[in-house]
C-alpha cells in the first residue's frame, strides 16, 4: 500500500490492554518469585476461630472452612499454577519441536509415518491421556505437568511442522544454500531460529491454557495433593460452597481468568508484532 | 407361634434425627390430603456398576427391590421380614426360620425356604463377597426343611448373625433369575420387594416401578400393602451443588447426602434426616508393622497431637459428629462410650511421648528427628467419593497441628483407580490411612481386626495389627450366649484397641436425606441407612 | 503458472483418483483407530495393581489385597490368567468383528455401553461446536475493524472467554441461570432446555478461540484488494463482510474445529458432571478408575473414530469453502 | 444519470474538443494522521478521453484514485475545493450516497485480478455483482448480462467461464473479467489503478485495447500507472505525480516527448529499451557510455546441454516446465533469458545454480562438471556462481543485519576474511561498491528501501567473488527510477569486475538494455536465440514477433 505504511509504528505504540496485561503479569511474577512481598500470612495457617469469613479489609478474599486466608493461598498458589503452566508448555514444546522439525524436514516415508503418529496422538482424547497417566503415576504436580504437557504437544507439533514447512520455502533458505552452506548449517542458522520465532508467542498462550487445563483435572479430583493452594485445587475446594460462600469459588476463578487473559493478551500482542516484523 | 430372640440395642445408639421444622414429618398431620400414586424423583449420588453387589452404593438401591430374611428396628432390635419367626438352638449353632407363606418373586417364582437356601449358597460362592465376609467363618450351611422352614447351621456360635443378615447385601433374589446372564442380574435383579427395575438409563437414572403384588413388607414398615407411589426415579447426581439445588427447583423430591454447608438451610426448608452409620467409623489406621508407628508411644502421640474434634466440627460445619472411638461408631450396638474420650487434644502430652520415644531433635523445618530420620508420616486417603473435600479439609487442619508437635505429614490423595487396584494396601504403602466400614453389629471388629496371618490372611486389617488377646476377646463376643455378655466382650475389645492405638478415631460415617415437605414417610433403614420408598406418599 | 504447464497425461479419470484417495483415507483411518485402541489397551496394563484385585475391590467398595486363591476365580472368569499377547490378539480380532469386548464391571457388551452414552455426548459436542461458531462468527462480524472501542470490546470478549476454566463457567452458569433465575433446569439430562447450559459451558470458551483466529484472518482479508473491488461496486460494509470477507476468514477456524471436537469430548465430562447429563465422558472416567480395560479401549476407539470422521468432514468443508484447496 | 450514456457512446470518439469536464477535482488534499500524502492537486476528466496519472511508489497516485470513489481509507483526512461528478458535489457525500455512485457512475479497476477478484466466488457472480448491488434486473437477467459482459470484453466461452472461479482463468481473462465487472453498469467514469501491472506483455496489450474500446464509447478513463510506456498507448492527457504533487500536466505528446520538468525527464530516461543499450539510465551521470571488458567467446563459463525438468503433481500428472534447453554463457558476457510467466525461465535459472536438479541434461561450470556433482563436491565451488533474486527482502533472514548477511557471504567466498577487522573492512568496501555506506551495517533489511535492499542483495552475491551472477528478475519489483539505478549498478560492476550475467526478465526493455545475447523462452522451450539486437530487430519466431508487437514503447525523441 502506498501511503499507509504504518503497522510498524502502530505495533510499537502500547495499547492500554497491553499495559494492563504487563502489569498483571508483573504482579504474577512477584507472586511467583517472592510471594512474601504480597502477603505476610502463611498460606497453610489454619484458624478455626475465623472460618468462612466473607471478603473484608483484613481478609481481601475471605477465608475458607479451615480459616485460611484465601488471598494468601491464591498468592502462594501462583507458583504451582505457573509451574504447571510453564512446565507443561515447555514439555509440550520440546516434544512438539522434535516431532515438528523431524516431520517438517523429513520427506517421504518418515514424514508420512510421523504425520500418522501425530494423527493417532490427536485422535486420543486429551482427557483420557491425562486419566491414564494419572492412573499410572498417581496424582502429583509432576504428573499433572506431564499429562497436560503431553496432551497439548500434538497441537503444537502440527504448528511447528507447519512453521517449518513455511520457513523452508523462504527465499533466504535458498539464498543460503546458494552461498554454499551445508544443509545442517542452513537448518541451524536460519530454519531453526526462524521457525521458532512464533513459538515464543505460542508459549505465552500455552501457559494460560495449561493452567485452565490443570484446573479441569483438579475438578476431576486428579490435581495436586492438598494442602497445595494450586488454583485448580482452590476451585475444586470451593465448589461445594458456591451457594453459601461464593467467594471461595468466584475469586480464585476470576484470578485464573485474569491471569490467563493477561498472558493470552500478551501472547497475541507478541504474535502480531512478530508477524508484523516478518512481513 | 412366634419365638423371637430379640437383640436389645445399646440405648440411644441410633440417632435418627427427624428434624422437620414445622411439626411431624412422618404423619400427614402437616395438612394436605394423602395422594395415591405419583412419582418420587430421588437424587442420589454415585451410580453403581450393578444394582446388586457388596458395595454400600449397591445396597442403597437393592434395598428397595429385594427383601431380606429379617430387618432391624429403630432400637436395634431384629424384627420379622421374610421370616415371621425364628428359633435359635440352645448351643447357638442352629437357627430355624419360619418364612412368610405365599410370597412370590416378581418373576413369579415362589419365595420358599429352598429359594433362601439357594441365596445363601450363591453368596458363599462369591455372589456377594461382602455378605460372605460378614458371616464367615461361622456360617456352615442353609437347608430347607420344608417350603416355609429354613435351617441355618453355624460352625461356632455367632450372636450377630441376625443383625448381619438384616443388611441389604443379604437381599433374597429369585433363584430362577439368578440363572440368567451376568448382565441381566447386574441390571435387573429379581426380588420380591416393593419395587422392581423398569429401566436403567445409564448415566442418568434407574426407574423403579411398584410391585403391585407386594405382600412381604417388613415389620418395621409404616404401612401395609404395596408401595403407595407408582414410580421412583432414582437419579445419579454426582455434583453436590446441582443435587442440592435440584430440591429447591422442584426437580427432585428427595435427595441423598445433603452437603454440610447447606445443612442449616436445608433444616429450615425441608424435612431432613440424618443417620449415623453403625460399624467402623471413619478412623485412621496406623501401620503397626512398618515405619514410625511401630512404636506405640508414637501412635499415641499422633492421637494426642491434633484437635480432631475441632477439625471435624470446622470442616463439616458442625453437622457430622466427631468420633473418638476408632473401632465402632456411636450408633453400633455394643459401643463403648468411655473409650471415645481417650486421647483428647493434648499437645504437651504428645510432645512428652515423642521425647520419651527418642524423637528429641528437630530439623530446620521444625520436624522431629531421631538418628537422622525425620518423623515423617505418609498419609494416604481415598479421595473423591469415600473421602470428600470436607474430609480432606479435616486432614489439612490436622496436618498443620501435627506439624506443631513435629510430625511431617504428607497427604497423598489416592485416585479411585489406585484405591481399587490396591496400590496403597500393602504394609509398605503407607503409615496412616483412614477408612470406614458400615456394619450393623460390633462384629465388624472381627472383620477388621482378625489377625492377618499367612495361613489365614485378612486384607481388611489395614493396621496390620495382630493381637491375639484382642482376637480372643472379639471371638468370645461373637460367640457369647447373651447380648450383654457379647457387648461386655466387645467393649473390652474396643478398650484394647484404644489402649494400643493401632487406629485413631475421626468422625462417624453419616448419611442424610432431605425431602420436600409434601413428601412423607421416606425413612432410612437401620442396618446401613438406605432410604426406603415403599411407604412414601405425597400430600396435596 | 497456469498457462504453460500442461498436464502430460490425464489418462486416469478423476473419480478413480478420488475413490482411490478415499479408500486410502479409510484404510489409514482404520489403522489410526486400531493403533489408538491398542495403545490404550497396553497403557492400561501399565497401571499399577492387578485387574482382578480392582474388580473385587470395586465390587465391594473396598481397598485391600487378596490371596491368590481369592483372585483365581476372577482371573479365570475374565481370562487374565492367559498370556497377555493372546488376550490382546483376542481383543484385536474382536475389533474387526465389531466386538469391543464386555465390560468387567457392568457385564454388558462395550458396544452397548457406548451406544447408550454416545448419543448425548455427540449432541452436546455438536451443539457446542455449532453454538461456538455462531457466537464467534457473529461477534467477529459485528466488531472486527469497527471503531476502536468496539473492536477492542470484541477482542477482549474473545480473550476473556477463551480464558474461562470450563468447570468454573459451568458452575457459575448453573448457579446463576438454573438455581437463582430458574430459567433452565438444574438436572439437564437430555432434554432440549436442559442441554442449553451444558452447551454454553463448552461453547463459550471455544467461541473465544474460534473468534480469535477468525478475527485475525478477517482483519487480513479486509485489507485484501478484492474487498476494495467490492466496495468500489457500491457494496455496503455489511454486505462486503458477509458476502466476501466471511468465507475467506473461516478457513483457520475450520481447521481448529477438527481439533476442537477432540477437546470438546474431553471437556464434556465436566459439563456432564455439573449438569447431571449422561455421556461418554463420565463413563470413561469411571472405567479408567475401575480398570475396565475393554470399556476404556472401546471409548478411545469410538472417540478416535468420531475425531477421524470429523476431520474428514473438515477436509470436505475446506474444499466447499475454498475450492482452491481441492487441488492440493 | 441526466445524460444518457448511450448518447455519449453513440458519439464515438468525438471528444477531442473537450466539452464540460465530467469529473472535476480542485485542490485535493489527503492526509493520514498528520502526514499529507496528496498536496493540493487539480485535474479534470472528460468523456471519451483518458487521463493518466503517473508516478512512482509513494507519489500519492493510488490514494488520489481511491479518494475519487470515497474509499480513501481509515484514518484519512480529505479536503478539496472541488470534487464534482457532472456538476454533482462529491466532496461532502455521506457513505450511503457514495455507495449509490460507486459502480454505477464510477467504475474502478484494480491491478492483478488474482487478488482483486474474490477467488471463492464464480466469475459470473463477481461480474454481475454491481448489478445486484444496485438492484438491476432479476437473478436470471443478471446472469445473462454477466455472460454478455464477459463476451463483450473478449472472454471466449463466456457462459463456461462465468461458472468458473477467477483462479481457474488465465491472467488475461481474469483481468478482463475484472474490467467487465467495473463496466457492468456502464459507468461514465472508469478509474483504472495499475490495470496492467503484473500482466505479461501480450496480455497487457489486450487489456489496454479493451480500455481503449471503452474510451471510444465515451467513458472518461482515469488511469493510474507507474509505467510511462503503458500510458503512451492509451492516455490523451498525462499528469505526473511526485510526493503528492502534480509536477507536470499536459497532453500526452507534450509530456512524453517534450517534457519540461526535470523529474519527468528523468523518469523517461530511466526506461530501459533498445535505445539505452550501452548507456547509463540515470540522468546526469558523468560517464554515459560503458567501457566493457571484452567477452571471451572461447571460455564458456556455463554451458547447459539439453536441460529438462519434469514435475509430478499431486494428481500424479507430469508437467514439463523446462524442455530441452541448451545455452552457453561466456566469460564477461550477459545472456538474457526472456519469457512470460510460466515459460520456465526461473526453473532454468535454478538448474543453472544447481539448486534444482534437472530431470535430464547437465550444466558445466567453466568446463568441468557442475550439476552432475554430488552436493558435497559442489559446495566448495559454489563461490564461483552467485544469485540475485527478484524479491530481496524474502531472501534475507529477517533476524540478520546487513553486516551479518555480508560477513556470512564473505566467509563462503574465495578469500574468507581472516579477522573480524578484515571482514568489516571488506563488508564496508562491498557496501560502497554497491552505493551504500557503512552506516547500513547494523540495519535490518526490513528497514531499508526496496532499492537499498536490492543493492545489499547484489553485494551479497558479489561477496564470494563469483565469476557468474544469475540475476532472476532483479528489478521487477522496483520503481522505474530505482530500477535504473540498479541496472546501472549491474553494468558498472560488470565493467569493473568482468563478471558474467545470466539475466532473467519478463521485461523486454530491460533484457534488451542489458543483454549481449538472448534466449526467448515459451512453455519451457527456447523458441529463439541469438544476438540481442538481431533478435529484437528481426525476430524470426512468431512468438517473438508477437511479443515485440505487444510491447508498449515510447518513440524516442
Amino acid at each position: 500500500m502506498t501511503a499507509i505504511a504504518l503497522p510498524y509504528r502502530a505495533a510499537l505504540r502500547l495499547r492500554p490492554a497491553t499495559v494492563v496485561s504487563v502489569l498483571v503479569v508483573a504482579v504474577l511474577v512477584v507472586a511467583l518469585i517472592a510471594p512474601g512481598l504480597l502477603t505476610t500470612r502463611d498460606p497453610n495457617a489454619i484458624d478455626l476461630q475465623s472460618t468462612l469469613l466473607s471478603p473484608s479489609w483484613s481478609h481481601w478474599f475471605g477465608t475458607d472452612d479451615a480459616g485460611r486466608d484465601l488471598y494468601t493461598r491464591v498468592v502462594y498458589g501462583t507458583r504451582e499454577s505457573f509451574g504447571i503452566g510453564l512446565g507443561a508448555t515447555a514439555l509440550a514444546m520440546v516434544i512438539a519441536i522434535v516431532l515438528g522439525f523431524v516431520a517438517g524436514l523429513a520427506r517421504g516415508f518418515v514424514d508420512t509415518v510421523l504425520s500418522r503418529i501425530l494423527d493417532v496422538a490427536f485422535a486420543f482424547p486429551v482427557l483420557l491421556l491425562a486419566l491414564l497417566l494419572i492412573a499410572i503415576r498417581g496424582p502429583s504436580l509432576g504428573t499433572v505437568i506431564v499429562a497436560v504437557g503431553i496432551g497439548s504437544a500434538p497441537g503444537y507439533a502440527r504448528m511447528v511442522r507447519g512453521q517449518v514447512l513455511h520457513v523452508r520455502q523462504a527465499g533466504y533458505i535458498q539464498a543460503s544454500h546458494a552461498l554454499g552452506h551445508t544443509r545442517w548449517a542452513v537448518i541451524r542458522q536460519h530454519l531453526f531460529p526462524n521457525a521458532m520465532r512464533p513459538l515464543v508467542a505460542m508459549m505465552t498462550l500455552g501457559i494460560g491454557q495449561s493452567i485452565v487445563w490443570a484446573s479441569g483435572l483438579a475438578f476431576l479430583g486428579l490435581g495436586v495433593a492438598p494442602p497445595s493452594p494450586e488454583w485448580g485445587a482452590l476451585l475444586d475446594a470451593g465448589r461445594a460452597a458456591i451457594t453459601t460462600s461464593p467467594w471461595l469459588e468466584i475469586l480464585p476463578g476470576l484470578v485464573i481468568v485474569v491471569a490467563t487473559l493477561a498472558l493470552t493478551s500478551l501472547g497475541r500482542t507478541l504474535q502480531h508484532r512478530l508477524e508484523g516484523a516478518a512481513r | 407361634m412366634r419365638i423371637r430372640h430379640v437383640v436389645a440395642a445399646a440405648s440411644g445408639a441410633l440417632l435418627v434425627a427427624s428434624l422437620a421444622a414445622c411439626g411431624g414429618g412422618a404423619a400427614a398431620s402437616g395438612g394436605g390430603e394423602k395422594v395415591q400414586g405419583g412419582t418420587i424423583v430421588y437424587g442420589h449420588e454415585q451410580e453403581p456398576p450393578c444394582i446388586f453387589g457388596g458395595w454400600v452404593q449397591q445396597a442403597y438401591i437393592s434395598r428397595n427391590i429385594l427383601d431380606s430374611v429379617v430387618t432391624m428396628a429403630d432400637d436395634g432390635s431384629i424384627k420379622p421380614w421374610l421370616a415371621t419367626a425364628w428359633k435359635i438352638s440352645d448351643d447357638g449353632l442352629t437357627y430355624t426360620f419360619t418364612l412368610k407363606p405365599g410370597v412370590k418373586f416378581t418373576d413369579g417364582t415362589a419365595l420358599d425356604a429352598q429359594a433362601v437356601a439357594d441365596n445363601f449358597a450363591y453368596w458363599e460362592k462369591g455372589g456377594n463377597s461382602t455378605a460372605k465376609v460378614s458371616i464367615d467363618p461361622y456360617f456352615k450351611a442353609a437347608r430347607a426343611i420344608d417350603a416355609t422352614h429354613l435351617e441355618v447351621t453355624l460352625n461356632k456360635p455367632y450372636l450377630p448373625l441376625l443383625q448381619m443378615i438384616s443388611q441389604a447385601y443379604f437381599g433374597i433374589q429369585s433363584p430362577t433369575a439368578l440363572k440368567r446372564s451376568d448382565q441381566l442380574n447386574c441390571e435387573d435383579p429379581i426380588g420380591s420387594g416393593a419395587f422392581k427395575v423398569q429401566e436403567w438409563k445409564h448415566g442418568q437414572e434407574v426407574v423403579l416401578t411398584k410391585n403391585p403384588d407386594y405382600t412381604s413388607w417388613p415389620a418395621t414398615a409404616k404401612h401395609e400393602g404395596p408401595a403407595i407411589v407408582d414410580t421412583v426415579r432414582w437419579k445419579f447426581l454426582n455434583d453436590a451443588v446441582s443435587r442440592y439445588s435440584s430440591l429447591a427447583t422442584g426437580e427432585t423430591n428427595v435427595i441423598y447426602d445433603v452437603p454440610t454447608v447447606n445443612w442449616k438451610d436445608a433444616k429450615t426448608k425441608y424435612d431432613v434426616q440424618q443417620y449415623i452409620t453403625p460399624g467402623k467409623p471413619v478412623s485412621i489406621y496406623l501401620n503397626t508393622v512398618n515405619g514410625i508407628f511401630t512404636d506405640k508411644s508414637v501412635r499415641q502421640a499422633f492421637a494426642y497431637g491434633a484437635d480432631r474434634k475441632a477439625a471435624v466440627e470446622a470442616a463439616f460445619h458442625g453437622v457430622i459428629p466427631y468420633e473418638g472411638n476408632p473401632s465402632v461408631s456411636q450408633s453400633t450396638p455394643g459401643y463403648n462410650a468411655s473409650v471415645a474420650g481417650a486421647y483428647a487434644f493434648d499437645q504437651p502430652k504428645a510432645n512428652e511421648l515423642l521425647d520419651q520415644a527418642g524423637w528429641t531433635t528437630r530439623d530446620a523445618a521444625g520436624y522431629r528427628t531421631k538418628d537422622g530420620k525425620q518423623l515423617a508420616v505418609k498419609f494416604t486417603y481415598p479421595a473423591g467419593s469415600v473421602f470428600t473435600t470436607e474430609g480432606a479439609t479435616v486432614l489439612q487442619i490436622l496436618q498443620q497441628q501435627w506439624k506443631q508437635v513435629g510430625f511431617n505429614v504428607t497427604l497423598i490423595p489416592e485416585t479411585q483407580a489406585e484405591t481399587f487396584a490396591g496400590k496403597y494396601s500393602g504394609p509398605k504403602a503407607y503409615d496412616a490411612q483412614p477408612w470406614y466400614w458400615t456394619s450393623p453389629s460390633s462384629a465388624i471388629l472381627w472383620i477388621v481386626w482378625r489377625p492377618d496371618t499367612k495361613e489365614s490372611p485378612n486384607g481388611s486389617n489395614s493396621a496390620f495389627y495382630n493381637n491375639d488377646q484382642l482376637s480372643t476377646v472379639i471371638q468370645a463376643g461373637n460367640s457369647a450366649a447373651t447380648t450383654e455378655e457379647a457387648n461386655a466382650k466387645y467393649a473390652e475389645a474396643q478398650q484394647i484397641i484404644q489402649d494400643n492405638a493401632p487406629a485413631v478415631g475421626l468422625y462417624t460415617q453419616t448419611t442424610s436425606i432431605a425431602s420436600a415437605r409434601n413428601l412423607h414417610d421416606v425413612w432410612l433403614e437401620k442396618s446401613q441407612g438406605e432410604p426406603v420408598f415403599a411407604d412414601a406418599y405425597f400430600t396435596k | 503458472m497456469t498457462t504453460a504447464v500442461l498436464p502430460r497425461a490425464l489418462s486416469v479419470p478423476s473419480w478413480v483418483r478420488t475413490a482411490r484417495g478415499a479408500l486410502l483415507k479409510i484404510a489409514t483411518a482404520a489403522i489410526v483407530l486400531v493403533a489408538a485402541a491398542s495403545i490404550t489397551f497396553f497403557a492400561q496394563l501399565l497401571v499399577p495393581g492387578d485387574r482382578a484385585t480392582a474388580i473385587l475391590n470395586q465390587q465391594t467398595g473396598r481397598a485391600q489385597q487378596y490371596t491368590t486363591a481369592e483372585l483365581a476365580p476372577v482371573n479365570a472368569q475374565f481370562g487374565f490368567d492367559r498370556p497377555l499377547i493372546s488376550q490382546y490378539l483376542d481383543y484385536v480380532t474382536g475389533l474387526f468383528r465389531g466386538d469391543l469386548g464386555t465390560s468387567y464391571t457392568q457385564h454388558r457388551p462395550v458396544t452397548e455401553i457406548i451406544g447408550d452414552q454416545i448419543g448425548p455426548s455427540l449432541v452436546l459436542t455438536a451443539a457446542a461446536l455449532v453454538t461456538a461458531w455462531v457466537l464467534a462468527v457473529g461477534i467477529t462480524l459485528l466488531t472486527v475493524k469497527r471503531r476502536r472501542a468496539v473492536s477492542a470490546l470484541g477482542s477482549t470478549w474473545e480473550a476473556l472467554t477463551a480464558s474461562l476454566p470450563p468447570y468454573w463457567i459451568g458452575v457459575v452458569l448453573l448457579v446463576v441461570f438454573a438455581v437463582q433465575l430458574r430459567i433452565f433446569p438444574v438436572i439437564g439430562e437430555t432434554s432440549a432446555r436442559g442441554t442449553v447450559l451444558p452447551v454454553l459451558t463448552l461453547a463459550i470458551p471455544l467461541a473465544g478461540f474460534l473468534g480469535q483466529v477468525t478475527r485475525d484472518e478477517f482483519e487480513k482479508v479486509l485489507d485484501q484488494p478484492f474487498i476494495t473491488t467490492a466496495r468500489t461496486r457500491g457494496m455496503s460494509d455489511t454486505a462486503v463482510r458477509l458476502r466476501h470477507a466471511l468465507r475467506h476468514s473461516v478457513v483457520p477456524a475450520i481447521t481448529l474445529s477438527g481439533w476442537a471436537l477432540g477437546a470438546l469430548l474431553s471437556g464434556a465430562v465436566i459439563a456432564e458432571n455439573v449438569f447431571g447429563r449422561p455421556g461418554i465422558g463420565q463413563v470413561l472416567v469411571t472405567a479408567v478408575n475401575t480398570r475396565d480395560v475393554p470399556t476404556v479401549s472401546g471409548i478411545v476407539l469410538v472417540v478416535a473414530g468420531v475425531y477421524v470422521i470429523a476431520n474428514l468432514v473438515v477436509d470436505l468443508a475446506y474444499t466447499v469453502v475454498d475450492p482452491r484447496l481441492r487441488a492440493s | 444519470m441526466t445524460v444518457p450514456t448511450a448518447a455519449a457512446s453513440a458519439a464515438g470518439r468525438v471528444a477531442t474538443e473537450p466539452q464540460a469536464a465530467l469529473l472535476s477535482v480542485g485542490n485535493l488534499r489527503v492526509a493520514f494522521g498528520g502526514r499529507e500524502v496528496v498536496k493540493g492537486i487539480s485535474f479534470d476528466a472528460y468523456p471519451g478521453r483518458c487521463l493518466a496519472i503517473v508516478g512512482e511508489s509513494g507519489s500519492g497516485k493510488s490514494v488520489t484514485a481511491r479518494t475519487l470513489v470515497g474509499l480513501t481509507g481509515a484514518g484519512s483526512h480529505v479536503a478539496a475545493d472541488r470534487i464534482e461528478l457532472d456538476g454533482l458535489d462529491l466532496a461532502t457525500r455521506s457513505e450511503r450516497s457514495w455507495r449509490a455512485i460507486r459502480g454505477r457512475d464510477i467504475g474502478f479497476v484494480l491491478q492483478d485480478a488474482l487478488v482483486s477478484l474474490d477467488q471463492l466466488r464464480r466469475v459470473g457472480d463477481e461480474v454481475a455483482e454491481p448489478l445486484r448491488v444496485h438492484h438491476r434486473g432479476t437473478r436470471a437477467s443478471r446472469r445473462s448480462r454477466a455472460i454478455e459482459l464477459l463476451e463483450a470484453v473478449g472472454v471466449p466461452e463466456p457462459s463456461v467461464k462465468a461458472r468458473q472461479r477467477p483462479y481457474e482463468l488465465s491472467g488475461g481473462l481474469r483481468q478482463r473479467a475484472l474490467i467487465a465487472s467495473a463496466i457492468a453498469l456502464d459507468p461514465r467514469v472508469l478509474i483504472a489503478d495499475e490495470p496492467t501491472t503484473a500482466l505479461d506483455v501480450t496480455v497487457q496489450a489486450q487489456v489496454l485495447d479493451l480500455l481503449a474500446e471503452s474510451k471510444s464509447r465515451g467513458t472518461a478513463i482515469i488511469m493510474i500507472s507507474h509505467d510511462l510506456s503503458v500510458v503512451a498507448r492509451l492516455a490523451d492527457e498525462v499528469a505526473v505525480m511526485r510526493e503528492g504533487e502534480i509536477v507536470e500536466h499536459g497532453p500526452v505528446d507534450e509530456v512524453l516527448y517534450r517534457p519540461v520538468h526535470e523529474y519527468t525527464k528523468a523518469l523517461l530516461d530511466a526506461i530501459p529499451s533498445e535505445h539505452t543499450r550501452g548507456t547509463r539510465l540515470v540522468r546526469g551521470t558523468s560517464a554515459p557510455r560503458r567501457t566493457r571488458r571484452p567477452i571471451d567467446a572461447d571460455r564458456p563459463l556455463l554451458s547447459a546441454r539439453h536441460l529438462s525438468k519434469v514435475y509430478r503433481g499431486p494428481d500424479r500428472v507430469d508437467r514439463t516446465v523446462v524442455d530441452d534447453v541448451s545455452f552457453e554463457l561466456f566469460a564477461g558476457e550477459t545472456l538474457g533469458i526472456v519469457g512470460e510467466s510460466g515459460s520456465g525461465k526461473t526453473t532454468t535459472a535454478g538448474i543453472a545454480l544447481a539448486l534444482i536438479p534437472p530431470t535430464a541434461g547437465e550444466v558445466d561450470l567453466d568446463g568441468s562438471a557442475w550439476t552432475s556433482l554430488t552436493p558435497g563436491r559442489r559446495r566448495p565451488i559454489r563461490k564461483r556462481i552467485g544469485v540475485v533474486y527478484q524479491d530481496p527482502l524474502s531472501s534475507f533472514d529477517p533476524r540478520w543485519t546487513v553486516g551479518r548477511i555480508l560477513v556470512d557471504a564473505l566467509a563462503k567466498g574465495k578469500r574468507p576474511p581472516s579477522s573480524r577487522a578484515e571482514a568489516r573492512d571488506r563488508v564496508v568496501r562491498l557496501l560502497e561498491q554497491v552505493g551504500l555506506t557503512a552506516q547500513h551495517l547494523e540495519d535490518a533489511p526490513l528497514r531499508l528501501s526496496g532499492g537499498q535492499r536490492q543493492r545489499v542483495a547484489i553485494a551479497r552475491a558479489l561477496a564470494p567473488e563469483p565469476e557468474v551472477l544469475v540475476c532472476d528478475e532483479p528489478v521487477s519489483a522496483l520503481d522505474v527510477s530505482i530500477q535504473a539505478q540498479v541496472l546501472d549498478l549491474l553494468t558498472d560492476l560488470q565493467d569493473e569486475l568482468g563478471v558474467s550475467y545470466l539475466f532473467i526478465s519478463h521485461d523486454l526493455g530491460v533484457i534488451h538494455h542489458m543483454s549481449d545475447r538472448i534466449l526467448v523462452m515459451k512453455d519451457g522451450r527456447v523458441v529463439e536465440s541469438g544476438d540481442a539486437d538481431a533478435v529484437f530487430r528481426n525476430p524470426q519466431h512468431p512468438y517473438t514477433q508477437r511479443l515485440l508487437t505487444a510491447l508498449p514503447r515510447l518513440a524516442r525523441a
